[in-house]
């Protein structure tokens, strides 16, 4: 399986290990990831205001640049992975955001939203299968309760993601389950973290960032996994007693591949 | 020859259930609308047949109008969803043979729309009246 | 040739005012056909009438053109005089020369013109009238009730009540449907069972009434008076006519494990199990989900131990047929799942109810005996909060919930909410509101009583999350009226579910060529008039079927579907509309064009012989309209792309005259 | 500006219909940043309809916003109120010298840990 590959300008910086345990199991389990060539950062954040247009460009070229390769495109932070597909399905349902985006787009080509976006979670399930996944497994992480925090970006809005039930999603715990870990389902998994607003308001990030881990904590869990690198950082900032760890850590560990081989 | 003020003739084909009680209605209320229109009752709008219409062209009618009971209150359930489709098709071909899209008309009456139903007339005759007569469609082996 | 008489009538002054009746009438005497023509002053009165008898006799009249009022008004009249003239009374045409012609027009000369050209149409039109004799069927004298919830025991009490034999259709071991499963009941909080049971007694012992519990429809064929039925008596491994429902078998059976659908999963229920004390008929069933004799062959405890020997692991579905003269449909509803809400954490505690599982847990036969306590930790709950329309009033775009609103909710809330401050004074109690909704007799001061005697704290606005957290439950909301979020630290979370017709009930209307809405719920013939009458003929509704209801209502909808039954039952033949759509056989090409439009199912294919020019014989498929279905839209006669179809007493050519008539 | 056309235009903007909300206050009930907002989702929504814009524009609340997109998931009426806020977020930062972050500012909030996306982010929603 080969797929074009998104990482991200934080998964170069502060997120490294996302990016380096994602390739590392990517290819224990057979899977090959391109990172695709001359990429520029998604934004951040997808704009939902119609008129952005030029804010839009640099995730309309990632997806260019995967169908110019025919392949899936596989992105793995939830910023990216979100805008990116945010952006897809604005070309794909709104036609004036698409000629518009089209015309800034003559010298590279046309793009028509055909790319299929995949979270890296997405690729274990559906291209990979969870149940490929455990046979993979190296040293099961039997014991560990282990909680997973999707935050906003990966579920909402539902409609565009379809990654999973916003309210009540599984994959990251079927995850936790394949590597034989026991996942721990505490209900403000799928509640803000504080975002960038922690920038504007350190308090509020303080506070909900808080809650989730209180939440976690009284629920049983003894560690946090999460896909997103500002997550992470928010929940580790306010008060994380416990490890926040990215997925793709978690998962290197159950495949054997986390220790440094060749460094 | 007498020249008379031009006065167009024109068919409303009314639903026994819904317009044809709202014509009475407007009726008993004395609303005048203009005599030129001529009404044919049919049990529901979408008995009218589109030759009906043509008929009514070829002998000189210059408008038609179709009425029906409003949508979703069809008294046979959902027979005006199927005037509203043909009459879609039917007004799209006459506009192609010439007729004017303003000859013709769908409008839902109920039973309780007299008002509504006589202003609609005086409107549709009016707008009719302005385009003048109907020539490109009547058969002149018809005329007198 | 027709010989037609026109009678023109003055209505007095109503007509004669504004048109010249007697230019009208001398106007008509030279259209071809018209033998006599005359005017009389009101010709619906005793002396018109007789003069309308007299000249059919005096010219020999075969057609009647009345100029007159609507048809809408006297046109049964006018047939009624043309029968006892010895005249077909469908030979007879009304031109409408008063509210659509004396009353609408001022001037004299304009109005006569008018009236000439529509007494024109009509002349035209009987000139092509052929006489249409009304369609007889005879009538089943028996009634059928799918669904026994309420709705149908009341529906079939009363039609049994009125002497004619009823079968009642329930898919579930019990009758009693989700009424056995309430507590009390608003606004008066009399208890669901004591009203119930007796009803399902009464229906159970009633000498006209036989119920098919544990069966379902499977297949309806005919039309409104003659109806034939398919009921699948689903095997229960248990011989109803023996059983005594002494329950040994309940108690003795070692699988005990089973999620039992009553109490909605909150207990559990043996394999061979009665759904609950009071259950009609009062047997033993076994479900061969979870039965170990039935999945290995190994136990056979409760035949053991049967004294009654009713225990048949060999039972098969049984399919019965039985000829019915009306159906009625009453297949009630289910709350929706809460899958979609889990916002409100429904799947990740089990203190997160549903009211219905509320219900159970304050029912003193329910899973706690009656006891308020938490289902995860037995405890009692101090503070409770109940949101309302969880699935109702969504957008209609929206893959979750419901547009409409589920009407019962906000008054079962106000009970619940009044109950548990009556009980347990100690508990807190939270209502959160979009708005209130009580319109009925007694509901508002009902509501208005939980706030004002009780204390329940309601509050406008809406929970938007709900966080289990170790034994509380974190409950975020707005106060839209303090401007506030309030966090409370719950014990139980009471979700009123929004509710939407029963799963079975989309198959059936399919069956049963009746209509539904976009929410499944069948649609009534006229939503104001005719509100118990499914459009398709000898097909009734009653209870939430039709769309959301409360008892009183859905008793009094049962009630007036009995009584549409009662009325239908108790003629002998049915006299059929004979303008109805006929097809001529010669010109059918079997193409199904008109049974595509057709809303009454009036219309089937039949193969049938035909002797060709050449005297050898061809079979060919072509259309045949039940005349007892059909209404007489004419839907069928415009799509029919060969001209076979035409509508009696609307033919085509008949129209096409008035298009003449009127154009010329 | 003209008080309709800053509202139509808002609701252009955003794509979202105000006229939808049922006022069941379900945004503002699960709004993680409703303590530190002076107007709320809710508001926001009626007051765009309403056209009352101009104290929208100079609250602070435009920034407290996270786009968590949790008002918008959970709105039984589809109104989706994040939208409305970024738009009337976008028309006060699109406005002459109105950019909320400068890059100046940036250096003070600085920590060791803190991840690129963060700034990128806060750049896209406070800046023009």
């Amino acid at each position: 399986m080969k797929f074009s590959y998104f990482p991200g300008c934080t998964l170069k910086n502060k997120a490294k290990d996302l990016d380096r345990y994602a390739l590392r199991c990517a290819e224990a389990l057979g899977v090959t990831l391109e990172e695709i060539e001359n990429w520029q950062c998604c934004g951040g954040v997808f704009t939902t205001a119609k008129d952005e247009i030029a804010t839009k460009l640099s995730s309309v070229r990632i997806l260019k640049a995967a169908k110019d390769k025919e392949q899936p495109l596989v992105t793995v932070c939830s910023a990216c992975h979100n805008v990116v597909k945010q952006t897809n399905h604005a070309i794909l349902t709104d036609k004036e955001f698409s000629d518009k985006v089209n015309r800034y787009m003559a010298d590279d080509g046309r793009y028509d939203g055909s790319t299929e976006v995949y979270h890296y979670l997405e690729m274990l399930r559906d291209l990979v299968g969870f149940d490929a996944l455990r046979e993979k497994v190296k040293s099961p992480l039997s014991g560990k309760k282990i909680a997973a925090y999707y935050g906003c970006l990966l579920l909402r809005p539902g409609s565009v993601m379809k990654m999973d039930d916003p309210e009540n999603p599984s994959i990251m715990e079927d995850m936790i389950r394949a590597i034989g870990a026991e996942p721990v389902i505490f209900a403000n998994r799928n509640e803000c973290c504080g975002g960038y607003v922690v920038m504007e308001s350190p308090s509020l990030a303080e506070k909900k960032s808080g809650d989730i881990v209180r939440n976690a904590k009284v629920q049983g869990a003894d560690m946090i996994v999460t896909a997103c690198p500002l997550c992470r950082y928010n929940l580790m900032k306010n008060g994380a007693d416990i490890p926040v760890i990215y997925f793709t850590e978690l998962l290197a560990e159950a495949l054997g591949v986390k220790e440094d081989t060749n460094e | 020859m007498q020249v008379k003020e031009y006065k167009p003739l024109i068919v409303a084909f009314c639903c026994n259930w819904c317009s044809y009680a709202g014509a009475d209605l407007a009726g008993n209320n004395r609303l005048n609308y203009p005599a030129e229109v001529k009404i044919i009752r049919v049990p529901c709008s979408c008995r009218v047949n589109p030759m009906f219409i043509l008929r009514a062209f070829q002998r000189g009618a210059d408008g038609v109008i179709l009425c029906g009971c409003h949508p979703g209150d069809c008294h046979y359930t959902s027979g005006n969803y199927f005037t509203r489709r043909r009459m879609a098709m039917l007004f799209s071909m006459l506009d192609f043979l010439g007729i004017e899209r303003e000859r013709t008309r769908v409008e839902w009456v109920s039973a309780a729309e007299g008002a509504k139903f006589a202003a609609t007339m005086t409107e549709f005759a009016e707008q009719v009246a302005a385009l003048g007569e109907n020539k490109r469609l009547e058969d002149l082996r018809c005329k007198k | 040739m027709q010989r037609i008489g026109v009678f023109v009538c003055w209505c007095g002054s109503n007509i004669a005012g504004t048109v010249d009746v007697a230019a009208v009438a001398d106007a008509l005497k030279n259209e071809p056909g018209v033998v006599f023509s005359t005017d009389y002053q009101y010709m619906c009165s005793q002396a018109g009438q007789d003069l309308i008898v007299s000249s059919v006799k005096e010219y020999s009249l075969t057609g009647l053109v009345i100029c007159s009022c609507s048809p809408r008004m006297h046109e049964v009249t006018f047939r009624k005089t043309a029968a006892a003239a010895g005249l077909n009374p469908y030979m007879v045409e009304i031109a409408n020369i008063r509210e659509q012609c004396s009353w609408v027009h001022k001037e004299m000369p304009i109005g006569t013109e008018k009236a000439i050209i529509l007494g024109k149409a009509a002349v035209a039109k009987v000139n092509l009238n052929a006489p249409l004799t009304p369609g007889e069927s005879p009538v089943t004298k028996r009634a059928l009730v799918i669904g026994g919830g309420i709705a149908g025991i009341q529906t079939a009490l009363d039609i049994a009540d009125a002497g004619f034999p009823v079968d009642i259709v329930e898919k579930k071991p019990t009758i009693g449907g989700k009424m056995a499963q309430l507590d009390k009941t608003f606004p008066t909080l009399d208890c669901a069972a004591c009203i119930l049971t007796p009803k399902m007694v009464d229906v159970a012992q009633h000498e006209n009434v036989r119920i098919f519990s544990y069966s379902e429809v499977t297949d309806v064929k005919g039309f409104i008076g003659n109806f034939d039925v398919t009921i699948k008596k689903n095997a229960r491994y248990v011989n109803e006519d023996i059983c005594t429902g002494c329950g040994d078998c309940v108690t003795k059976c070692p699988q005990k494990k089973v999620p039992n659908e009553f109490n909605l999963g909150m207990d559990n229920r043996s394999a061979i199990y009665i759904p609950f004390a009071q259950a009609v008929p009062k047997v033993a069933t076994i479900d061969p989900a979870h039965c170990t004799m039935l999945k290995t062959g190994k136990c056979g405890v409760c035949s053991k131990v049967c004294k009654a020997k009713a225990i048949d692991y060999t039972q098969k579905d049984e399919y019965i047929t039985e000829k019915y003269g009306a159906i009625v449909v009453a297949t009630g509803f289910d709350p929706i799942s809460m899958d979609k809400f889990d916002e409100f954490a429904y799947s990740q505690s089990p203190d997160v109810i549903t009211s219905l599982e509320f219900e159970r847990l304050t029912n003193a036969a329910g899973p706690t005996a009656g006891k308020l306590l938490r289902p995860s930790d037995g405890e009692h709950p101090q503070k409770i909060v109940f949101v309302q329309c969880v699935g109702s009033r969504c957008d209609s775009c929206s893959e979750k919930g419901k547009e409409y609103c589920s009407k019962i909710c906000c008054m079962y809330t106000a009970k619940h909410a009044m109950l548990t401050r009556d009980k347990y004074p100690d508990t807190e109690v939270y209502v959160f509101y979009i708005d209130v909704r009580t319109p009925g007799k007694n509901f508002d001061e009902f509501y208005r009583r939980a706030v004002e005697e009780y204390g329940v704290h309601y509050i406008k606005g809406m929970v938007g999350k709900v966080t289990p957290e170790g034994k509380k439950l974190m409950v975020r909301a707005s106060d839209l009226l303090d401007g506030k979020q309030l966090n409370i630290d719950a014990d139980l979370v009471v979700l009123a579910a929004a509710i939407e017709p029963d799963k079975s009930a989309r198959s059936l209307a399919t069956m049963l060529t009746a209509s539904m809405d976009t929410n499944d719920f069948f649609t009534e013939a006229h939503p104001k008039l005719r509100p118990v009458e499914s459009p398709t003929a000898g097909v009734f509704l009653s209870g939430t079927c039709q769309g959301p209801k409360d008892i009183p209502e859905t008793v009094s909808q049962a009630g007036a579907a009995a009584a549409k039954v009662i009325g239908l039952l108790a003629k002998d033949k049915l006299k059929g509309n004979p303008c109805v759509a006929s097809s001529d056989e010669l010109m059918c090409n079997g193409c199904s064009s008109c049974e595509k439009v057709c809303p009454y199912g009036a219309i089937t294919y039949e193969d049938k012989e035909f002797r060709m020019p050449d005297r050898t014989t061809r079979i060919r498929r072509v259309a045949s309209v039940n005349p007892a279905v059909c209404q007489g839209c004419g839907c069928c006669t415009v799509a029919c792309p060969s001209g076979a179809m035409d509508l009696r007493g609307f033919m085509n050519e008949q129209i096409m005259a008035e298009v003449d008539a009127i154009c010329k | 500006m003209n008080k309709k056309y800053l509202r139509d235009d808002i609701i252009r903007m955003s794509g979202v219909n105000p006229k939808k909300c049922m006022r069941c206050g379900k945004c503002s009930g699960t709004c993680p940043a409703y303590d530190e907002m002076e107007y709320h989702p809710h508001q926001f929504v009626s007051m765009v309809e309403n056209g009352d814009i101009e104290p929208l524009l100079s609250s602070d609340s435009l920034y407290r916003c996270l786009t968590c997109f949790a008002c918008a998931e959970r709105c039984p009426r589809g109104v989706e109120p994040a939208k409305l806020i970024e738009a009337v977020r976008l028309t006060a930062i699109r406005r002459q010298g109105a950019n909320r972050l400068t890059p100046s500012d940036i250096p003070a909030m600085l920590d060791e840990d803190i991840p690129q996306q963060a700034l990128v982010s806060a750049f896209r929603k406070y800046t023009k």
